[in-house]
C-alpha cells in the first residue's frame, strides 16, 4: 500500500505541558485519516507538527518516505485549513486564493483560481471580502485556498467547528463528496465522535497525548481496544465487566433464554428515530436500552429483562 | 436617566470647544481688546504676514512628518517584535518613557545633547529635535500598533507560511496590511504630539529650529495678541480638517 | 547652512529694535540675520547653555555677565573691531561689572519702577504703596527673583545688591507678607492688562511701562521714593561663535548713535548710548520714564551679580516665598 | 523568526538606549555630582543633592504637587466616566462624538492653556458676560489661583480618561448589565454594583494617563496659576534655568521618576492590565 | 391546567427587521418548556420579550394571569440564565448568587446561598471567581444565581450552547433531573431538535418569527403540521408528496407485500448505533433508510426494496 504520510515515535513537549507523547501512525494516499479525542488530547499539537508550526521534540515525520522535519512550513508540500479559517481580511476571495499559487509563482492563475472556485461552488463569488461571506462560504474559500496548491496532504483542523449546527450536517456531506472527486488525502482533526464516525475510512483515537487506537469506524467502534476508545465512541453498559453499546442491548417484556437480567424501567425518553429507556437492575445497576422507535417504548416501573448477542459484547 | 446623561453631554461639549470657539471669535475682532468691535481679517493678514510664524511653522511641519515617518516605521517594526516574544527591558523602557513627566525627558535630552557635544562638536538644530521627538513618539506608536496586534489572529501568519510564504513575505503581505489601521492610527498621534509640543523642543531646539508652539509660547508671554487667536484658529482649522480627511480615509 | 552670504544669529529681548535696524545691517554688510526674541534672561540662558545653540549675540542682563563668564560662555571683545564704544555714557564707560568692556558692550538699560493706572488717588509713590491692602488682588510683582528682592530690600531701606544673608531673609518675610496681596508674578503680558485694567499697579520694567503708558493715557509710571534698581542689558559675543567679525561689525553698528537713535524712537528704551541723545526728539529726551531726572537718578542703584552662595539663598528664599 | 525579530527589535532598542536610558543615566551621574560654582557640574561626589530632596520645602512642595495632580485627576474621572458613558450609548454616532472630544486636543496644549486665560482674565469673556447680565458688580478673580490650574489641567487631560473608560465600556459585556437588572438591580445598582467596578481597568489606565503628566506639569502652574505656587515641575525646571543647579535638578527630576515608577508598579500588580 | 405565562399575539419588530410576529402560547407551572427554531428566527427576542429587556410592538405578555407588559426587567419575577451565563466577574461565586437576594433584601442569606450551591453541586466552591470555573460549572453558578430567588419561570437562552459536546450531553441530563427536583417553570430556548427532544414536555417550533407548531415531542416529531416543522426535527424522505423518516424507512432484499418501491443501494455509512442506507429508487429519486446497526448493512449496488408503515406517514 501507499503510504504518503508517516509519524515515528513522534512527541511534543512543552516546559509545562507533554502535549504528543510518541506517537506513530501511517497514512495511505487518498485517504480521509481522522485524529479524534478529547479536548486537550493534543490533535491541533500533531497537526500543527505536519504542519511544520511546531518542532517535534523526538521521533520523525515522512512526507512521501523522505523526513521532513527539518523543512519550514513554506517548505512542505501540505496545506492547512485552520479551525478559524485564517482567510486575510484584506484581500478577496480570489486573493485567498491566488496567494499560494503567486508564492510559486505558478502560471495561468486565472484559469486555477477559477477551477478551484467552481469545485467549492463559489464562482461569482471572487471579488468579495472574508467578512462578506457566510460560515459555511468562509469555510469553503479555506479548503479552496489550500486545495489549489495540490497538497500531498491537506490538514484540517476541526473545519466544522465554527458552523452552526443545521449548517454542519450538510456541509460534512459536501466535505466528504469533495474529498472523494479531487483525491487528495485528508488529515482531519475533530472531537466528535459522530463526525469522525461519519467521514473517515480510518481514525487514529488520541487521549492525552497518547495514541490509543489506530483503525476503521467499524474497529473503533464494534472492537475499541481500551476503555476510554469504547466510552469515547459512544454510550456502554458495563455489566460485570463486560461492555454492551446501549443500541446492542436488547429488551423485553418476556424472559427468553436462560442468561438475562431483569430489570426495572426508569424513564423512557423520546429521542425522534429512538426511544432512550433507562432501567435498574436488582443490584441498582443502571443499564441504558436504545429501542428503535418502531419497536415501541416502555412505561416507567415497567418490569422488563435485558439481554444481548454475545458476539455485540466489546472485548478489551 | 438617559436624558440627564444627555444634557451632561451638551455641558461636556460644550466645556471642550468653547474655549477654542471664543477664541476662534475673537481672532476676527477688530479690537486688540476683549470688546468686540465688529469683523475684520487684519489679525489673519498680520499672522500670515509675520515670516518668524511662516518659518516656525514650516519648521514644525518639517520636523513633525520627520519624526512620525521614522518613529512609525521604527515603532511598527519593534511592536511586531515584542508580540513575537517579549522583551522584558525594551518594553519596560517603552512604558517608563510613555510615563516620564515631559519635563524630565526634556532635561535628560538637554543634559544629554550637551554632554555628547562636548566630544563630538555638533549644534543644536533640526536633527537634534528630530530625534528628540522619535525618542518620545516612540512609545506612543509602540502601545498603539501593539493594541492592534493584540487582535490579530497569529493563525493568519501561519497561514502565509502554510500557503508557502517566507517569514519577510508574511509579514509584509499579510501581517502588515492587516495591522494598517492601528499604523495610521499610531501614526496620526505621533504627528500630532510632535507637532504639539513645547517643553521638550524648547530645550533641544537650537537655532534654526524655533517651532509654532515656542513662538506661540513667546507671544503668550508677551500678553493677549489677537494674532495668537488667529493663529490658533488657523491651526485647528487645519489639524481639524487633517483628522477628519484621514478619518475618511479610513472609513472608504 | 554656510552659503556665499554671511549668516548672523541674534537672540535678543523683544521689542528691542527698530523694524529697520535689521534690515539695514543686513544690506550694508551683505549679511542674513536671524533674529529672535526671548522674555527673560533664563529663557536666554537655557537655549545658549549648551554651548553649541548656534547663536552668536545675546543681550544678558549685567548680572548674569559673570557667571556666563565663568561657565565659559562668551568670547572676548576686540576692541580694535569697535570703534564707536566711545559712543557710550559716561558710566558705562567702565562700569562696575565689567571695568575694562572687555565681555560686552553695554545696549540699553532698564529699571524697575511702579506702574500704575491713574485712577488710584493717591497716584503711587513708594514701593510701601505695593503692600497696601487696599490694592488687593489688582498687584503684581516680576515673575523673577531678582527684582522682587530688591523691591523688598528697597523697601526696608537696604540696598539692593546686599550680601548679608540676615537683610535677604527680611526681605524674604516682606515678600512672604506681600504675597497673598498680589494678583500673580507677571512679566511682560502684565502691560496689557494694565491697559485693560485687570491690574491697577505692578512692579515693572521703565521700557515695558512705556509701552503700555503708549498704548493708554491711564497708565503711568514711578520711579519708587525707596530708591530701585536699574539693569542695564549687555551686548555679548559667544564664544562658540564662529562668526565673531560680523558679530563685532553688529555691535559696533549697533553703537552707531542714529542706529541707537532708530532703536529708542521706535522701541522706546532708554539706551546707553551717549552719543545717541543728540539724535532723539525733545519728547523723549525729556520722557521722565526713560530718562529720569538727575535727581531720580540719585535713588537708583546698578545691579552687581551675586556671588554664588548669595544666588543659591536667594533661590531658595524665592522657592520658599513662592510655596509659602 | 527570531533573527528576523532581532533585526525588528534593533532600532528600536538602539533609539531607547541611546535617547532615553543614557540620558537618565547621565543624569543619574550628575545627581550625585555638586553644583558648579556658576551653573554646570564639577566632579564632586555627593549625596546631599538627595538630603535636599527631602528637607521639608521640597516635601511640601512634593505633597501639594501630588494633591493637585490627585485632585485634578479626581476630576478627569468624574467628569469623563459619564461622557465615555455617554459615548458608548450614542449607537451609530458614536465614533463623531469620540472625534468631538478629542478634536480640541489636536491643538497645542498651549493654545489651550492660553485660551483659557483669554476666558478667564478679569476683563476676559467670563467676566465680561457676567457683569453683562448685572450677575456680578466686579470681576470674579477666576484667573491666577489654584483653582485656574485646575480647570487647566482637567481640560487638558480629559480625554486621556474618556478614551480608555469608552475602550472599557465598549468590552463591557451588555448581558452582565441585563443580568443585572434581571436579578432585580434598580438602574442605580446596577451603575455602583457592576458597571464602574468592571470598569475598573479604565479607570486605572486614565488615572495613570492624567496623574502622571499632571505631576510633572509646570506651564500651567505658571501661565493660570501666575506663578503664584509651584509644582515639583516648576523645581525641576527652575533647577535647570534661574538657580543653574542642575545635580539637585537632576535629584528632583530622577526622584520623580521613582515615584512614577512605583507608582506603575502597583498598578500594573493591581489587576496587571496593559496602560492602552 | 395552572398556566404561569401568558403570550398573546405578541410582535417585536425593529426598524430593520421583525424579529417576532404575533406569536401566541402558554407555559404549565411546573413544565419544561421550549422554543425550538433555527438561528435567527426569533427564539432570543422572545426571551428578551418575557425578560422585559425588549418591549413588545405589540401583543399582551402576563405572569400567573396578571399582565406584565408595564413592568421593568427588575420589578418581574422571572429570572434568566444567559447563554454567555453573564456572571459578574468581579464576585465570587458567592458574590454573584447573593447578589439578587441582597436587591430583595431576603434574610438568611448564608443559608439559602448555602442550599442552592448544594443543589448545584458547588458547595465548597463559593470563593472562586468565574475566570477560575470550568464551562459546566460556570453554568451551575448560573442556574444557582437565577434559581435561588425562585422565579416563577426561569429563562434559559441556549443554555448548553457554550460546552464542550463531550460534557453537553451530561449536563443535559443534570438540567433536566436539577428542574424536576425544584418543579421551577423552566422556558428554555434552542437549536437543536435533540436537544429539545430529550428535555422537554412541550415544544414550540419558530421559524422566521413565527410560530409553527406547539406540542409534546412526539406531536411534532411523529405529527408536524408543517413541513418545516416536520424537516427541522429530523431528516424526512419525500416520496411523492409523503414523508417518511429514515427510521421509518423499512429496506429489504426480498420484495414482500405489494406498496413497496425497489431502489439501489447508494452508499452505506457506519454511523456506530446504526448505518445510514443511501438509495436511489427507478425515477432517481434519492432515499435514505437508517438500518439498526444490528440487522445488518447493505453493499453499494445492492438492489433492494423499500417500504413502510401507513402508520409512519407524516401526514401535514
Ligand atoms: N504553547 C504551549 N505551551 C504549553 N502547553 C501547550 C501549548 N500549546 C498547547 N499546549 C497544551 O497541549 C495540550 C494539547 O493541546 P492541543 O491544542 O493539541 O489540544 P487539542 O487536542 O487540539 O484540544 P482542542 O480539541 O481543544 O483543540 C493541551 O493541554 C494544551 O494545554
Ligand atoms: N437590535 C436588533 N435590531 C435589528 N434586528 C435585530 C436586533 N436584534 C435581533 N435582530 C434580528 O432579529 C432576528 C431574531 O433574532 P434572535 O436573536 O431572536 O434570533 P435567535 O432565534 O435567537 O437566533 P440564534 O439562535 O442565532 O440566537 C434576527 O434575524 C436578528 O438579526
Ligand atoms: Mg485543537
Ligand atoms: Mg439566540
Amino acid at each position: 500500500m501507499d503510504l504518503v504520510l508517516e509519524l515515528q515515535g513522534v512527541s511534543k513537549h512543552y516546559p509545562t505541558h507533554q502535549a504528543v507523547n510518541e506517537i506513530s501512525f501511517a497514512v495511505e494516499r487518498g485517504a480521509f485519516f481522522a485524529l479524534l479525542g478529547p479536548s486537550g488530547c493534543g490533535k491541533t499539537t500533531t497537526l500543527r507538527l505536519v504542519a511544520g508550526f511546531e518542532e517535534a521534540t523526538a521521533g520523525d515525520i515522512s512526507l512521501n518516505g523522505r523526513s521532513i522535519n527539518q523543512l519550514k512550513p513554506y517548505e512542505r508540500n501540505v496545506n492547512t485549513v485552520f479551525q478559524n479559517y485564517a482567510l486575510f481580511p484584506h484581500l478577496t476571495v480570489r486573493g485567498n486564493v491566488e496567494f499560494g499559487l503567486r508564492q510559486q509563482g505558478a502560471d495561468q492563475l486565472a484559469k486555477k483560481v477559477r477551477d478551484v472556485l467552481d469545485l467549492v461552488q463559489l464562482s461569482g463569488k471572487d471579488d468579495r471580502f472574508p467578512a462578506q461571506l457566510s460560515g459555511g462560504e468562509r469555510q469553503r474559500v479555506a479548503l479552496a485556498r489550500s486545495l489549489v496548491l495540490q497538497p500531498d496532504v491537506l490538514l484540517l483542523d476541526e473545519p466544522l467547528a465554527a458552523l452552526d449546527p443545521n449548517l454542519r450536517k450538510q456541509v460534512r456531506g459536501e466535505l466528504k463528496s469533495l474529498q472523494r472527486r479531487v483525491g487528495t488525502t485528508f488529515l482531519f482533526v475533530t472531537h466528535d465522535q459522530e463526525e469522525a464516525l461519519s467521514l473517515s475510512d480510518q481514525i487514529a483515537v488520541m487521549n492525552k497525548g497518547l495514541l490509543e487506537q489506530v483503525g476503521t469506524p467499524e474497529d473503533v467502534y464494534l472492537r475499541p481496544r481500551t476503555r476510554f476508545v469504547a466510552g469515547f465512541l459512544g454510550a456502554v453498559n458495563w455489566i460485570d465487566g463486560i461492555g454492551v453499546r446501549p443500541e446492542a442491548t436488547r429488551i423485553s417484556r418476556t424472559a427468553d433464554g436462560e442468561r438475562c437480567i431483569s430489570a426495572t424501567v426508569r424513564s423512557s425518553v423520546f429521542l425522534g428515530n429512538c426511544f432512550q429507556v433507562e432501567t435498574v437492575c436488582r443490584d441498582g445497576q443502571c443499564v441504558v436500552a436504545e429501542v428503535p422507535r418502531l419497536d415501541g417504548s416502555f412505561a416507567p416501573g415497567e418490569p422488563v429483562h435485558l439481554w444481548w448477542d454475545p458476539a455485540d459484547e466489546l472485548r478489551l | 436617566m438617559k436624558r440627564g446623561l444627555g444634557l451632561y453631554a451638551v455641558a461636556a461639549y460644550a466645556f471642550l470647544h468653547l474655549p477654542l470657539l471664543v477664541l476662534a471669535v475673537f481672532s476676527f475682532n477688530s479690537s486688540r481688546f476683549t470688546i468686540w468691535q465688529g469683523w475684520s481679517l487684519a489679525w489673519y493678514r498680520a499672522a500670515l504676514q509675520d515670516g518668524q510664524l511662516g518659518e516656525a511653522a514650516w519648521n514644525s511641519l518639517l520636523i513633525a512628518v520627520a519624526s512620525t515617518v521614522l518613529s512609525t516605521v521604527v515603532g511598527t517594526l519593534c511592536a511586531y517584535g515584542l508580540w513575537k516574544r517579549d522583551s522584558k527591558l525594551l518594553s519596560g523602557s517603552l512604558y517608563l518613557s510613555l510615563v516620564t513627566p515631559e519635563i524630565v525627558t526634556g532635561i535628560s535630552l538637554l543634559v544629554f545633547f550637551q554632554w555628547i557635544f562636548r566630544f563630538l562638536h555638533v549644534q543644536l538644530g533640526m536633527h537634534t529635535v528630530i530625534l528628540a521627538h522619535i525618542a518620545f513618539s516612540l512609545s506612543y506608536v509602540v502601545i498603539v500598533v501593539m493594541a492592534r496586534l493584540r487582535t490579530f489572529d497569529a493563525s493568519l501568519e501561519e497561514a502565509a507560511l502554510d500557503l508557502g510564504a517566507t517569514e519577510w513575505q508574511a509579514f509584509r503581505r499579510v501581517t502588515l496590511p492587516v495591522l494598517a489601521p492601528g499604523i495610521a492610527a499610531a501614526a496620526l498621534l505621533a504627528f500630532t504630539t510632535s507637532f504639539d509640543d513645547y517643553v521638550i523642543t524648547s530645550m533641544v531646539a537650537g537655532v534654526d529650529s524655533e517651532t509654532l508652539p515656542m513662538v506661540v509660547y513667546a507671544m503668550a508671554r508677551r500678553g493677549a495678541n489677537p494674532v495668537l487667536n488667529a493663529i490658533s484658529t488657523l491651526i485647528v482649522a487645519v489639524l481639524g480638517s487633517l483628522i477628519v480627511l484621514s478619518e475618511r480615509l479610513r472609513e472608504s | 547652512s554656510r552659503g556665499a552670504v554671511r549668516r548672523l544669529n541674534v537672540f535678543n529681548w523683544s521689542s528691542y529694535v527698530a523694524p529697520n535696524t535689521i534690515p539695514d545691517f543686513e544690506k550694508e554688510f551683505g549679511a542674513r540675520v536671524r533674529y529672535a526674541v526671548y522674555e527673560s534672561n533664563e529663557e536666554m540662558l537655557a537655549r545658549v547653555m549648551s554651548g553649541n545653540s548656534g547663536w552668536d549675540v545675546v543681550f544678558p542682563t549685567n548680572y548674569f555677565i559673570e557667571p556666563m563668564r565663568e561657565t565659559g560662555l562668551l568670547a572676548e571683545l576686540d576692541h580694535h573691531r569697535l570703534p564707536n564704544l566711545g559712543q557710550l555714557d559716561g558710566p558705562f564707560q567702565s562700569p562696575a561689572w565689567d571695568p575694562g568692556l572687555q565681555w560686552g558692550v553695554p545696549y540699553m538699560w532698564n529699571a524697575t519702577g511702579i506702574a500704575y493706572n491713574k485712577k488710584l488717588v493717591p497716584a503711587l509713590t513708594a514701593w510701601a504703596d505695593l503692600w497696601s491692602p487696599a490694592l488687593s488682588g489688582h498687584m503684581t510683582m516680576l515673575d523673577d527673583p531678582v527684582d522682587v528682592f530688591a523691591a523688598c530690600l528697597k523697601k526696608l531701606g537696604l540696598r539692593a545688591n546686599t550680601r548679608d544673608t540676615g537683610e535677604l531673609r527680611r526681605a524674604q518675610h516682606e515678600a512672604i507678607v506681600q504675597k497673598p496681596l498680589l494678583r500673580a508674578y507677571l512679566n511682560a503680558e502684565v502691560r496689557d492688562q494694565l491697559v485693560s485694567g485687570d491690574v491697577l499697579a505692578a512692579q515693572l520694567w521703565s521700557t515695558t511701562a512705556q509701552q503700555a503708558i503708549d498704548a493708554s493715557p491711564q497708565i503711568d509710571f514711578v520711579y519708587p521714593r525707596e530708591g530701585f534698581a536699574v539693569y542695564p542689558d549687555i551686548a555679548v559675543i559667544l564664544r562658540e561663535s564662529p562668526r565673531k567679525e560680523l558679530a563685532h561689525q553688529l555691535l559696533n553698528y549697533l553703537l552707531r548713535p542714529e542706529v541707537a537713535a532708530a532703536i529708542v524712537v521706535a522701541a522706546r528704551t532708554a539706551t546707553a548710548n551717549g552719543g545717541a541723545r543728540a539724535f532723539l526728539p525733545e519728547a523723549i529726551r525729556n520722557n521722565k520714564t526713560l530718562y529720569p531726572s538727575v535727581e531720580v537718578m540719585a535713588r537708583a542703584e546698578w545691579s552687581q551679580a551675586a556671588t554664588p552662595e548669595i544666588q543659591r539663598l536667594r533661590d531658595r528664599l524665592w522657592t520658599e516665598v513662592k510655596s509659602s | 523568526m527570531t533573527q528576523l525579530r532581532r533585526l525588528f527589535l534593533a532600532p528600536a532598542g538602539v533609539i531607547m538606549g541611546v535617547l532615553f536610558l543614557v540620558p537618565l543615566a547621565i543624569m543619574l551621574a550628575y545627581s550625585f555630582l555638586t553644583r558648579g560654582a556658576y551653573g554646570g557640574v564639577t566632579a564632586e561626589v555627593t549625596g546631599d543633592n538627595y538630603q535636599r530632596v527631602f528637607d521639608p520645602l521640597y516635601a511640601a512642595i512634593l505633597l501639594r504637587t501630588f494633591v493637585m495632580a490627585g485632585t485634578a485627576t479626581l476630576g478627569c474621572l468624574v467628569l469623563g466616566f459619564p461622557l465615555a458613558l455617554f459615548i458608548s450609548r450614542a449607537g451609530p454616532r458614536k465614533n463623531l462624538y469620540l472625534q468631538l472630544v478629542i478634536l480640541p486636543f489636536w491643538t497645542s496644549f498651549l493654545i489651550r492653556t492660553y485660551a483659557w486665560m483669554f476666558l478667564l482674565r478679569d476683563t476676559g469673556l467670563i467676566n465680561s458676560a457676567l457683569l453683562a447680565a448685572g450677575l456680578v458688580h466686579q470681576p470674579l478673580p477666576l484667573l491666577y489661583n489654584e483653582g485656574a490650574v485646575f480647570v487647566g489641567l482637567v481640560y487638558g487631560y480629559l480625554p486621556f480618561v474618556v478614551l480608555p473608560l469608552y475602550a472599557t465600556l465598549e468590552r463591557l459585556d451588555k448581558n452582565l448589565l441585563e443580568a443585572a437588572a434581571d436579578l432585580g438591580a434598580r438602574p442605580w445598582v446596577t451603575l455602583t454594583r457592576v458597571m464602574i467596578p468592571l470598569c475598573a481597568p479604565g479607570f486605572r489606565a486614565g488615572a495613570l494617563l492624567v496623574f502622571i503628566p499632571c505631576l510633572g506639569a509646570y506651564l500651567t502652574p505658571d501661565l493660570l496659576g501666575g506663578s503664584k505656587t509651584v509644582m515639583v515641575g516648576n523645581v525641576i525646571q527652575n533647577q535647570f534655568t534661574t538657580a543653574r543647579d542642575w545635580p539637585f535638578g537632576s535629584a528632583v527630576s530622577l526622584l520623580l521618576m521613582a515615584i512614577v515608577m512605583v507608582l506603575l508598579m502597583l498598578l500594573i500588580r493591581r489587576g496587571g492590565e496593559k496602560l492602552v
